[in-house]
């Protein structure tokens, strides 16, 4: 049933792994001040509990979901509460945060066992802690991890898929879980198979990471049904889409959910946090960061607290180099770019890359002259070409109607076009306006 | 209808609503027969004939005809008058008859002449009616003899059969063809939008000119512009 | 840190492919055809590629968005129209139909990208109706390499004197002669023709460079020059004294450098790859009926031009199928 | 059978009427922004070209003989009014026929792509048959031609057409094009 | 442009005149109609023999080059395979093919004019040519109407050269490419650069010929 077909299309960046595959994950020590927005997760915005002033242990609740879908945000360090505020927020814009001072010289020591254990709990016991944990998904799109373990009755899940497919050039953060910790990610697996009723797991790895395929076949516990299985190395592998079309030759209708193939998908990150989480009895309170690219001075993978200022993540690392021109957030394909190094590493922050200067030339763009690149390059079969002419001159409609919806905002396109155009930033812009003009028609 | 003088009347046609190259209006005769000078001319007089005639007619007989027969009896005017025209240009000058081949019979539907029955001569007086006829017409007859110029000079080096560049000229063959037709009267109309772009924006600089009370920066900028 | 951050859009790195490579790519791969254009017709070839190239550069620099020469399309267009002519044709013919093809064919559709019909065949179009005679003279050999083929000099908008020596076309030739020219002549390029379709061995090589280095899309020529040859093969067995064979039909007139330079303009192109089939099998089908059946001996220029009108049709047709989409259909 | 395919061959591509022969501009110049309205424009052409044909024989071998002054007035009412009829039995007999063409109906009576036709019928003196391939031929040619410009000019839509070309004039340098292009049709099937 | 703004049917009417009775309508169309016959009839009878002039004198003319100046001509009918001076009874004459027998002054029958057409590099040829059956070589040719290309195809009608070879040339004729004839009889030199138009004008000569000649030799038999 397995089958090797991967996936059409993509493209292959080069992978400037390197830089950091080698590198032990390394605890960053607590900075001076942790910022949490209240919007770290798809979802509602998480509801503020706490008041300025007030102190707070690590892994104290500071909001509560709002609702199903919606996480909470935990205390990330032990401190007071200095200002509940707006601040720069990763994705561009600003958000409600809550800045924490961080207590000099506390051990940092949390409370007790604020998770349950695991083992005794009832499935929809295990979900409740989920979400009480604020576990979200940390392969970007911090989708919360409680909802996909209580998926649709009518929609039987059958398979875990493991995204250990770290896709995105210069990323490592999934690639050093899975050689460090591959045990971690077993017993995540375990916890999910428990919550969501299902016998069989896969690990989907790039092939361009052979220790971590080795590690988690080593390590596979003998009474799990999990089989790793090494994928061709091309952007975007890890797109959940495309990678279930890899690992099981389907395809997830459009407009569908991965549900709708009796599939779940979850980042190998994430699997390997939702173990920790119980293991610990912490809640998600930090997460595993690459930081790295060519403008920082000595590229690491560090495990820091929930809300660092990427500042103090790149100043303990070495600090910027000269020539650094560009700091982002993610990995370089779909990753946002910082105007400010105060911006907090929040729980769906993957990696901070920084470029140089000679890497980030500015780009004349060309009209589009039909040569048909991204259209080979879009995993997704949509015409770039037509949607990008559609898009400049604004005709959100028929954007819709040629598809918009489908597309995942990957940049494979924008990647391989010649003339330099923005098609995924055209693309992101006309479904935000997409949804403006249905908003005021409505 | 806003009340006009009689020159506006006559003036309307000639540019500011010119039936061709506003209008959009008649393009099948203006592309087929333009190419050469004498064509355009004969197509042109005769369709200002059958205008003013209908018009003329029209505008007569406006209160005897019922509504509900109206458009039936402006085609049964026009069609007998461009028979006419037919028949006269056959017997007068078969050769450029034998030119104009169809299109003299297909004035009968060229938009043109309908639009103003419609349009004006249906609800205007007689005289009023006669000059706005002639002026749609004149404005048919100068874009048609642009036209014919065009590619008659570039398409055969002659102007009414004189020629023009001596017989080492090499004719542009393609502006008697077919896509000569197009692209002269789109040309034209390029030329056209050229011109007018530049006088909008001419007189934008003489308005902010005005505005600004500066008025020797502003001819400066007027110069930076033209 | 005081380095000021740069704010950007994803992605942040960059395929190495960029337009005006592609471009020069494309100039640059024209060169040796230019040359072997030199080689066969002299200092002729020369001047009157020049010649349209100035032109279309003149136009794009005057009428064009500014800077626009620096993406080297106007060069292209220049060259290759250069190469559709005849040796002796006048300069100022061949300058007319580059400023006729960039400000008609291009530069009022709004420039690079946005042409429906490929600007040079346009322009060549436009001299073809506009001087039917003087583009299709095909000058002689005269016996020094140097001398001028035909009355380049001829003043402008003045008639060339008429040349005293002509040779026909291979295609003339069969099409009002029924004779042929042998296979072996027509590859090494000694016969009558324009500048750039004698040439066959050397666009050949070109072509193949462009398309390893990923500068043209392969499928566009493979489709015509293949469906040229199972076509006019067809018709070939069919009645072999009537239509000729089809490496005659490859090797002759304008087929070649139609195939690899202009039917793989991607801006006139489609954007689909089903639809590179389509177009290149098109211009095949039109090219054989146009020089079989047609009243002119060479139909490339036409073919090209009419699938060129087709291409936006062409593309709507053959949209891909969005992932996913399938199995939504076989649901409802 | 040679003769009609070339009459309908040269009606078509070689001497189309809008591209060549000038006949029907205004809708070409008028109805050619959507393709989709193009095609139902084209259809509703062949259909209106067909009876135009059949009626000008019918006028032409039974009513006119003697009276050719009477030819372009009786053309006129007998097409219009035969459109007419046919429009308002559409409507009747089928609604949705009717939507999709028959709205264009009133607009074609009388343009002159379809008087032209009665007219060179006549003047070529063509017999039943030849009238039917010739304006079979003439309405494929007018859809083909009216499809095309409406296929690019959704194209050219999205372009950057410059500020003084938008509109009618680039639509006739196209059309310019276009009639370049079918050049390469003359002397279609006359060679041999 | 709005389609429809300038047409019947698409146009708004003016509110006046509610209810027009029948009987105005037809009566207004009717006396319309009726007066535009009569003054088209006018016109026509008016403009009738100045058109029927034209016509005759261009035919005279067209046979007269292509006979050389015959003292006079007959027309003859086809009808039902037979060539007859008389039309038979009933005949609408509109129908009936015919050529034209040119006599000189001796009353000689000097040749058949004839006309024919084929579909040449535009649009259809027309063309009129004297036949003189005794020889079996043709006396002129004319074009009566072509769309060729001015400066090209149209050198079939205004190159003088081209034309004059039809004076005394045998049929059926043989176009070859100018400077490439064998010296055999029949030979014409098709123009270069009209290729096509000129061999048109061959092969319409050649395919009318083998058309009449039957009937052409019949004729001649039944003679007295
Ligand atoms: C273009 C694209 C590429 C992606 N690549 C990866 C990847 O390499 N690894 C990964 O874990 N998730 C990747 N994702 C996210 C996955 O689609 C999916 O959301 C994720 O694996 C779900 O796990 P999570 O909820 O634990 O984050 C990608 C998404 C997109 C749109
Ligand atoms: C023969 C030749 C001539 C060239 N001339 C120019 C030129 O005039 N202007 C230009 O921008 N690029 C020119 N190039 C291309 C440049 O070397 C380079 O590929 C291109 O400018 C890259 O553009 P980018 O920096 O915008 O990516 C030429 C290339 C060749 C092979
Ligand atoms: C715009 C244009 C118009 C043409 N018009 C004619 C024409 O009217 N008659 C004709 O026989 N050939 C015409 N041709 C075709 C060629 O001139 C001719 O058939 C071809 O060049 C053969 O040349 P040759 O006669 O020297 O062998 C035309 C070609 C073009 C491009
Ligand atoms: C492979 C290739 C082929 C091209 N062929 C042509 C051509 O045939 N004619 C032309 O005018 N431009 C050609 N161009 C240049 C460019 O695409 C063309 O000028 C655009 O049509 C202008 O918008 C070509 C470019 C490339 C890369
Ligand atoms: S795109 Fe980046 S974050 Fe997403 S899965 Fe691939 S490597 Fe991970
Ligand atoms: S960004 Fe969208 S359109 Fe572009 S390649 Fe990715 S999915 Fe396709
Ligand atoms: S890659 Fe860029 S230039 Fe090429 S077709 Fe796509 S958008 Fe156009
Ligand atoms: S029907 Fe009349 S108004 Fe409408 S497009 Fe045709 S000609 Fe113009
Ligand atoms: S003038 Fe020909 S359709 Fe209007």
């Amino acid at each position: 049933m397995i089958g090797r077909n991967g996936f059409r299309h993509g493209v292959h960046p080069p992978e400037r792994k390197e830089l950091t595959s080698a590198v032990p994950i390394r605890r960053m020590p607590f900075p001076d001040e942790v910022v949490l927005p209240v919007r770290q997760h798809t979802g509602k915005p998480a509801r503020i509990i706490v008041r300025r002033g007030e102190r707070v242990e690590r892994g104290d609740t500071l909001a509560l979901a709002d609702g199903f879908i919606s996480s909470p945000v935990h205390a990330s360090a032990s401190g007071t509460v200095a200002d509940i505020d707006w601040w720069p927020h990763p994705d561009g814009t600003s958000a409600l945060a809550i800045r924490i001072a961080v207590d000099r010289y506390s051990p940092q020591v949390p409370r007790p066992r604020l998770v349950p254990a695991w083992n005794g709990l009832a499935p929809a016991e295990v979900v409740r802690a989920v979400q009480e944990a604020g576990v979200v998904g940390l392969g970007g799109a911090a989708f919360p991890t409680h909802v996909k373990l209580a998926p649709p009755k009518d929609q039987p899940v059958e398979l875990i898929l493991v995204n250990g497919a770290e896709c995105e050039p210069y990323l490592t953060t999934d690639h050093r879980i899975m050689v460090e910790y591959p045990q971690r990610v077993h017993f995540g697996i375990r916890i999910m198979m428990h919550a969501l009723g299902v016998q069989r797991a896969v690990i989907g790895v790039e092939k361009n990471k052979p220790d971590a395929i080795e590690r988690l076949r080593e390590t596979k516990p003998a009474d799990l049904d999990v089989s790793v299985l090494p994928l061709r190395v091309k952007y975007p592998q890890g797109a959940e889409k495309m990678l279930i079309r890899s690992v099981l030759g389907r395809e997830v209708p459009s407009g569908k959910l991965p549900s709708s193939v009796g599939v779940v998908v979850q980042n190998a990150g994430s699997v390997a946090c939702l173990a920790e989480v119980f293991e610990t009895g912490l809640p998600l309170v930090e997460r595993i960061v690459t930081v790295t690219g060519e403008g920082v001075r000595r590229p690491a993978n560090l495990i820091v607290p929930v809300g660092t200022k990427v500042g103090d993540a790149i100043r303990y690392c070495g600090g910027l180099t000269e020539d650094a021109a560009e700091i982002v957030f993610g990995g370089p394909m779909m990753g946002i770019s910082q105007a400010t190094l105060d911006t907090p590493i929040v729980k769906g922050t993957t990696g901070v890359l920084v470029l140089t200067r000679a890497q980030v030339p500015s780009r004349r763009v060309y009209p589009c002259i039909h040569c048909g690149r991204c259209l080979d390059a879009c995993p997704v079969f949509l015409n770039p070409a037509l949607l990008g002419q559609l898009a400049r001159k604004g005709r959100y409609r028929e954007m819709e109607a040629a598809h918009l919806a489908d597309c995942m905002l990957c940049a494979s396109c924008s990647y391989v076009c010649p003339s330099n155009i923005p098609l995924a930033q055209l693309f992101q812009a006309a479904k935000v306006g997409l949804r403006r003009q249905k908003a005021s028609a409505a | 209808m806003k009340k006009t003088t009689p020159a506006a009347d006559f003036a309307r046609g000639l540019w500011r609503e010119n039936p061709v190259l506003i209008q959009m209006l008649g393009l099948c005769p203006t592309l087929a027969v333009t190419n050469t000078v004498a064509n355009s001319i004969a197509m042109s007089l005769a369709t200002l004939f059958v205008l003013v005639a209908s018009s003329f007619l029209v505008s007569s007989v406006k209160r005897l005809v019922p509504n509900q027969v109206r458009i039936s009896t402006y085609v049964l005017i026009i069609a007998t008058f461009v028979t006419i025209a037919d028949l006269s240009l056959e017997a007068l000058v078969p050769t450029i008859h034998k030119a104009l081949g169809a299109f003299v019979p297909l004035i009968v539907v060229n938009c043109i002449i309908l639009g103003r029955q419609e349009a004006f001569a249906s609800r205007n007086p007689v005289g009023r009616s006669v000059l706005d006829a002639l002026g749609m017409g004149i404005g048919f007859t100068l874009t048609l003899l642009l036209m014919g110029g065009i590619r008659e000079v570039l398409g055969n080096g002659s102007l009414l059969g004189f020629r023009l560049f001596g017989p080492r000229y090499e004719p542009w063959i393609i502006m008697i063809l077919p896509p000569g037709g197009f692209l002269t009267l789109g040309f034209i109309l390029l030329t056209y939008a050229w011109w007018r772009g530049r006088a909008a924006a001419a007189a934008r600089t003489r308005e902010l000119a005005a505005r600004t009370r500066a008025p020797a920066a502003a001819a400066a900028r007027a110069k930076a512009v033209s | 840190m005081t380095t000021p951050l740069q704010v950007a859009a994803a992605p942040h790195l960059k395929g190495e492919m960029t337009t005006p490579r592609i471009m020069w790519g494309a100039v640059g791969s024209l060169v040796p055809v230019v040359a072997a254009a030199t080689w066969f017709f002299g200092p002729s070839a020369l001047l009157v590629v020049g010649s349209s190239t100035l032109g279309a550069v003149t136009t794009e620099r005057l009428l064009g968005p500014p800077g626009a020469l620096g993406d080297g399309s106007a060069m292209i267009t220049g060259m290759l129209l250069g190469l559709t002519l005849p040796a002796g044709i006048p300069l100022w013919m061949a300058f007319l139909g580059s400023v006729f093809g960039i400000a008609l064919g291009k530069v009022i559709f709004g420039g690079l990208g946005f042409n429906v019909f490929n600007p040079a065949l346009l322009g060549r179009a436009f001299l073809q109706a506009s001087f039917p005679v003087a583009i299709t003279t095909w000058p002689g050999r005269p016996e020094s390499w140097a001398a001028l083929r035909g009355d380049n000099f001829a003043f402008p908008f003045a008639s060339p004197q008429p040349d005293v020596i002509t040779e026909a076309t291979p295609l003339g030739l069969r099409k009002f002669e029924g004779a042929d020219t042998p296979l072996w002549d027509l590859v090494t390029g000694s016969t009558g023709g324009s500048l750039g379709e004698t040439a066959g061995i050397v666009i050949l090589l070109c072509g193949a460079y462009l398309a390893a280095r990923n500068y043209l899309n392969w499928r566009t020529p493979v489709s015509l020059l293949a469906t040229t040859a199972v076509l006019s093969g067809a018709l070939h067995l069919l009645d072999a004294a009537r239509y000729p064979p089809p490496l005659f039909m490859l090797f002759s007139g304008g087929l070649l450098l139609g195939a690899v330079f202009m039917a793989t303009d991607p801006v006139t192109s489609p954007v689909t790859n089903r639809g590179r089939w389509i177009f290149g099998a098109g211009i095949a089908a039109l090219v054989v009926v146009i020089r079989v059946w047609g009243g002119l001996p060479e139909g490339v220029m036409y073919a090209i031009l009419l699938m060129n009108a087709l291409v936006p049709f062409i593309n709507r047709a053959t949209q891909p199928r969005v992932f996913g989409t399938r199995l939504a259909q076989a649901a409802t | 059978m040679s003769e009609l395919f070339w009459i309908l061959l040269s009606a078509m591509v070689i001497n189309n009427f809008t591209l060549t022969l000038f006949l029907g501009l205004c809708p070409f110049m008028g109805v050619s922004s959507r393709v989709a309205t193009g095609l139902r424009m084209g259809a509703a052409n062949i259909f209106v070209l067909v009876l135009t044909s059949i009626s000008a024989w019918v006028l032409n071998t039974y009513v006119l003989a003697d009276a050719p002054y009477l030819r372009l007035i009786s053309f006129i009412v007998v097409i219009a009014s035969l459109v007419q009829i046919v429009e308002m039995t559409i409507k009747k007999v089928s609604p949705t026929l009717f939507r999709e063409l028959g709205i264009y109906l009133p607009l074609i009576t009388t343009n002159c792509a379809i008087l032209g036709l009665a007219i060179f019928q006549t003047s070529r003196g063509y017999g039943f048959l030849q009238g039917f391939a010739f304006a079979l031929g003439a309405g494929l040619g007018l859809t083909l031609a009216l499809v095309l410009m409406a296929s690019i000019r959704e194209q050219t839509e999205l372009a950057d057409v410059p500020a003084i070309a938008r509109g009618t004039a680039l639509v006739l340098i196209i059309a310019g094009s276009l009639s370049l292009a079918f050049m390469g049709f003359a002397g279609l099937l006359s060679a041999g | 442009m709005s389609p429809g703004s300038v047409h019947g049917p698409g146009a708004p009417a003016p509110p006046d005149e509610p209810r027009t009775p029948a009987w105005r309508l037809l009566a207004t169309l009717g006396s319309g109609g009726a007066l535009a016959g009569l003054l088209l009839v006018v016109v026509y009878q008016l403009t009738l023999p100045r058109i029927e002039a034209h016509k005759a004198e261009a035919l005279q003319q067209a046979i007269e080059e292509v006979l050389h100046d015959p003292a006079r001509f007959d027309t003859l009918y086809l009808n039902a395979g037979q060539l007859t001076r008389e039309l038979p009874a009933g005949a609408d004459p509109r129908a009936l093919e015919r050529v034209y027998l040119g006599y000189d002054d001796a009353e000689t029958p000097v040749g058949f004019a004839i006309t024919a057409a084929e579909p040449g590099f535009q649009d259809v040829i027309r063309l009129i040519f004297g036949f003189d059956p005794k020889t079996g070589a043709l006396l002129g040719m004319k074009v009566l109407e072509t769309k060729e290309t001015p400066g090209l195809g149209d050198k079939i009608e205004k190159d003088s050269a081209f034309v004059s070879q039809f004076t005394g040339v045998a049929a059926p004729l043989q176009g070859v490419k100018k400077g490439a004839g064998k010296g055999k009889p029949g030979e014409v030199d098709l123009i270069t650069g009209a290729t096509i138009s000129s061999r048109t004008v061959v092969r319409a000569i050649n395919r009318a010929l083998e058309r009449w000649r039957p009937a052409l030799a019949a004729y001649r038999e039944r003679r007295p």
